[in-house]
């Protein structure tokens, strides 16, 4: 059975999204129970392939039974099963959160909303375990139609948002669809490892097509995670979004899409292609200076929380994206590392927000107002998440950054440590303006009145206790940030090829 | 001359594909009318296929469907059948396509049915409006 | 953003245009990607699977999982949309048809020129994905015009006349279990100890096969399942589509 | 296959993907990208792809058009651009 594990990674929410949608039809509630325990399923296999590829190395899985060129095959290495395992938990805990969030919002639809969220974590499972650059397309699909359909669900501005989304979504997959293109008329392959092989041996690497192939690729995945300015879709689609599905896309897609970018960085196109081209690091580092620059301060103007908390996030992309075009050992580890808390602090962050808005009815920051008082419980773990954020010690994103900063200053890349800590900076500010109004909400303010503030309670138990967790991850991932920073580099350094 | 005539015309296919992506895509950023933006990423995506399909041209080659003659026969003639590993995937890429060009209609009609139009700068100043 | 826009398109246009220039010669039969893999499919699809058509065997063996996924999005794409416009406020002011006739009885001659097409056009679907094997076609295409029989039904008839044939319920009911065919056989590929969708474990519990020959039948049970979801779901699409979600009064 | 056919398949699509785009009438804008794709089905069954062109008569030809005429008529088919 320990070689069935890998596709039962993928296999077992694909049979939940099946019975969720049938068991739809005649029992709503019956798709809840399904979806939740598809996700625990999935949480024990994805730690056991874990431990088993911590042990044995890399596995291989071939569908088909047809080895890797002819076939499809999974490739799993311990960093994919890292994200496997980030990807399995965190959505375990929008899915613990969504009942109780679909309950206001979307009430009499869980019958369509689980099952879709089910197909959604299939796909993202299966962006990251394929070995196959086409096979990643479909699975990329899957993933984008899916969070569209949930994304219009939502009332309001969801839907015209959602059009953007569809139309730039389009975008990136086909660009991604067109590198492979290119990739494939190059060598002839479409698993992962055999074109690097093909490319490696035929000297076909520096060759134009596998340059505009790279290109086509890398702008596709862009696209897909929200770089700054090609992030035109991502702040209203996902704030505008139920707050069960922004629960369960915020913290995860984009994050999948930079593991699938850091996959072709080390494991088809390798470090010595992206140093053969100097100038290039260098454009990544100024595209990702300006993502993080931008999206910290279009964060600080925004009213909406939701909306704030999506620009951080489009800031975070930033910090990957630049991470990534350091080329280096230790930036890599950095953005590894990131890739695991950043998933952390976001769903902590709108799991909270999710609860504040919830508890008090509004989505203006001035939601927050009293916000010490009236919920103590939320708030805390709102600023455990938001701490963070900024780079407070013990939470895992002060090492995330640590780790981001060490490797630019190997690299002599000053700007991007410049950027890193003016984003660090914004974030303190934006906190010290949602903590004055929870805390000194003494002092009269108009919105008090016409937003009926300080009468609530806490928020629902069903959305504080997936929200205790996560900030419960926000510190176990920081305070276990030196064996585990160790540990991903020796990975990383297997991975691409480092000494 | 000739040798620039030969160049054209060799790689024809190619020069098509890009001109089809540069209408689609241009279509899909600029134009304000919804639908109009669907229409052009339908044509963004079959230039994508029909870039796939050229890649696995063979001249004087018949469609990929083995011969019973020639399996029982003869050996096959890898140069008498076109590549169909790009069928293979466009196939999928065209129900993909369909599938994102349905969602894509039920956003338009649920637009409609909020806003009452579908042009973009209408349709942004109502949502300001709201 | 006119001109935003074609400066965009201009720059990714010269790009792959200077790019092409790198491309092997059209039509080049020794090209990188016309040997590699394509060599192995052309010369050994039919010792391997029995199928003469090599795109259907490609498609639903060497690389069954993709087209598992393909049938997926469909799948997920049907299931979208009945959720996007099952939703929401209905506002009945601007649901007035525009530019259209009101919707009067069906005409006579249509009807029963739609009455004698639709079962042809059925049992030429049955055809193309049974036949698939060995002519062009599949679960797929058949499974797109099943559901274009439907939806002329629907446009002879009314929206209600079709769906009575074939309710919004009926098509999600068969949407997954088309789907449940196409997992299934692969996950009965697991239960007998092979890897996922690996058919020719199979010829252990299909009577009269080998190895070989049970590939081809599988294929043609994953082709059906193909089509079950394709029809149904394209049709679930079409209804969804054309009445605004409601179900009621189509074109 | 005949190069000169091809050919003036490859023109003909640009016309048509032209003209969808630039006619004011969404439902001539629908017709107009199923002879697009109707063209495109007969470059690809020309080109050898029979399977694909044969799925793009279905899907691109038939029911993509059938689904954006239904949403035309369900919305609006007029637009200034």
């Amino acid at each position: 059975m320990n070689d069935q594990l890998a596709f039962f990674t993928v296999g077992i929410p694909l049979f939940g999204a099946i019975f969720a949608s049938l068991a739809g039809l005649w029992r709503a509630h019956w798709c809840q129970r399904i979806a939740q325990t598809a996700i625990v399923g999935t949480a024990i296999v994805t730690v056991g392939l874990f431990l088993q590829v911590n042990e044995v190395g890399a596995v291989h899985y071939q569908l088909g039974g047809w080895p890797a060129p002819i076939g499809i095959q999974f490739h799993v290495d311990p960093l994919n099963a890292l994200v496997l395992i980030v990807i399995t938990v965190f959505a375990g805990l929008a899915l613990w959160a969504a009942p109780t969030a679909l309950q206001d919002e979307l009430p009499g639809q869980e019958r369509f909303v689980y099952p879709l969220m089910l197909l959604l974590v299939t796909g993202l499972l299966g962006m990251t375990v394929t070995g196959d650059a086409f096979n990643l397309y479909v699975m990329l699909e899957i993933t984008s139609l899916s969070s569209y359909a949930l994304v219009a669900i939502g009332k309001g501005r969801a839907a015209v948002s959602c059009f953007t989304y569809i139309v730039m979504g389009t975008i990136g997959a086909s660009f991604y669809l067109l590198g492979v293109g290119y990739l494939y008329l190059k060598t002839g392959s479409l698993n992962m490892l055999d074109i690097k092989r093909v490319m490696l041996e035929g000297h076909l690497i520096q060759s134009q097509t596998s340059i505009t192939g790279f290109i086509l690729i890398t702008v596709g995945l862009w696209i897909k995670m929200g770089l700054f300015p090609l992030h035109g879709w991502l702040p209203n689609a996902y704030a505008f979004a139920p707050h069960a599905v922004t629960n369960l896309i915020a913290p995860l897609m984009t994050k999948v899409s930079v593991y699938v970018a850091v996959r072709y960085m080390l494991m088809v196109f390798t470090p010595d292609f992206m140093l053969a081209h100097e100038n290039w690091s260098d454009i990544g580092q100024i595209i990702a200076c300006v993502a993080i620059g931008a999206g910290s301060l279009i964060a600080y103007s925004q009213t909406d929380l939701k909306k704030l908390l999506c620009y951080l996030l489009v800031a975070e992309v930033g910090y990957m994206v630049g991470g990534m075009w350091l080329v280096n050992p230790v930036a890599f580890k950095g953005v590894i590392y990131h890739i695991v808390s950043d998933a952390a602090m976001t769903s902590c962050l709108f799991l909270g927000a999710a609860s504040v808005i919830q508890a008090t009815g509004h989505r203006h920051v001035h939601a927050l107002r009293h916000a010490a008082k009236t919920m103590p419980w939320t708030f805390a773990a709102f600023v455990l998440g938001f701490l963070s954020m900024i780079g407070v010690p013990p939470t895992c994103g002060f090492f995330s950054k640590w780790f981001l900063i060490s490797g630019a200053v190997a690299e002599g890349a000053w700007w991007y440590v410049a950027a890193l800590l003016f984003s660090s900076l914004m974030n303190a500010l934006i906190f010290f303006r949602l903590v004055e109004m929870a805390l000194f909400s003494d002092v009269a303010h108009p919105a008090d009145e016409v937003m009926d503030m300080g009468k609530n309670g806490e928020a629902a138990i069903g959305l504080r206790l997936p929200l205790w967790v996560s900030s419960l991850f926000v510190l176990g991932i920081g305070l276990a940030a030196q064996p585990f920073g160790g540990w991903i580099e020796r990975i990383v350094r297997q991975v691409g090829g480092w000494p | 001359m000739t040798d620039l005539m030969e160049f054209v015309v060799s790689r024809f296919n190619y020069w098509i594909y890009v001109v089809l992506m540069m209408i689609g895509l241009y279509a899909m950023i600029s134009k304000r009318n919804y639908v109009k933006k669907l229409i052009g990423m339908t044509i963004f995506q079959t230039s994508i296929i029909l870039f796939y399909v050229s890649i696995g041209v063979k001249s004087n080659a018949t469609i990929p469907i083995v011969d019973h003659h020639d399996v029982v026969h003869s050996e096959i003639l890898v140069d008498h059948y076109a590549n169909p590993l790009p069928h293979v995937l466009m196939l999928t890429a065209i129900v993909v396509g369909v599938a994102t060009l349905g969602v894509g209609l039920a956003v338009i009609e649920k637009i409609y049915r909020q806003h009452g139009t579908i042009e973009e700068p209408e349709l942004l100043a109502d949502v300001d409006q709201t | 953003m006119k001109v935003f826009a074609f400066c965009l398109v201009f720059v990714t246009g010269v790009m792959l245009v200077m790019t092409a220039q790198d491309f092997p010669a059209w039509g080049d039969a020794h090209s990188a990607p016309n040997q590699y893999l394509s060599t192995y499919y052309i010369q050994h699809t039919y010792r391997d699977t029995a199928v003469p058509n090599i795109v259907t065997a490609v498609l639903a063996d060497y690389r069954g999982f993709d087209t598992m996924f393909e049938t997926s999005v469909i799948f997920c794409a049907g299931l979208g949309i009945a959720a996007i416009l099952s939703f929401g406020p209905r506002n009945p002011k601007r649901r007035k048809r525009l530019g259209l006739p009101p919707s009067a009885e069906g005409d006579l001659i249509i009807q029963t020129t739609t009455r004698l097409l639709i079962p042809v056009t059925q049992l030429f679907a049955l055809y193309v994905i049974a036949h698939g094997h060995h002519s062009p076609g599949g679960g797929f295409q058949g499974g797109v015009i099943l559901a274009a029989s439907f939806i002329l039904l629907s446009l002879a008839y009314d929206l209600n006349m079709a769906l009575s044939r074939l309710s919004d319920r009926l098509a999600l009911l068969w949407g997954n279990g088309g789907l449940l065919i196409y997992a299934g056989i692969g996950l009965i590929c697991v239960a007998l100890g092979a890897h996922f969708l690996e058919y020719s474990a199979l010829h252990a519990i299909l009577p009269a096969t080998d190895s070989v020959m049970a590939r081809s039948h599988a294929m043609l049970g994953v082709e059906i399942g193909v089509g079950f979801t394709v029809m149904s779901m394209l049709f679930s699409i079409y209804t969804q589509l054309v009445s605004l979600g409601s179900l009621e009064d189509g074109l | 296959m005949i190069w000169q056919f091809d050919l003036y398949i490859l023109v003909l699509l640009v016309v048509t993907a032209i003209v969808s785009l630039r006619v004011r009438d969404l439902l001539s804008a629908a017709m107009v990208s199923g002879v697009y794709s109707l063209l495109m089905c007969l470059l690809w069954a020309e080109m050898g792809a029979v399977d694909v062109a044969f799925t793009e008569a279905a899907v691109g030809a038939g029911l993509s058009t059938v689904f954006m005429i239904a949403t035309i008529l369900r919305t609006t088919r007029r637009t200034t651009d």
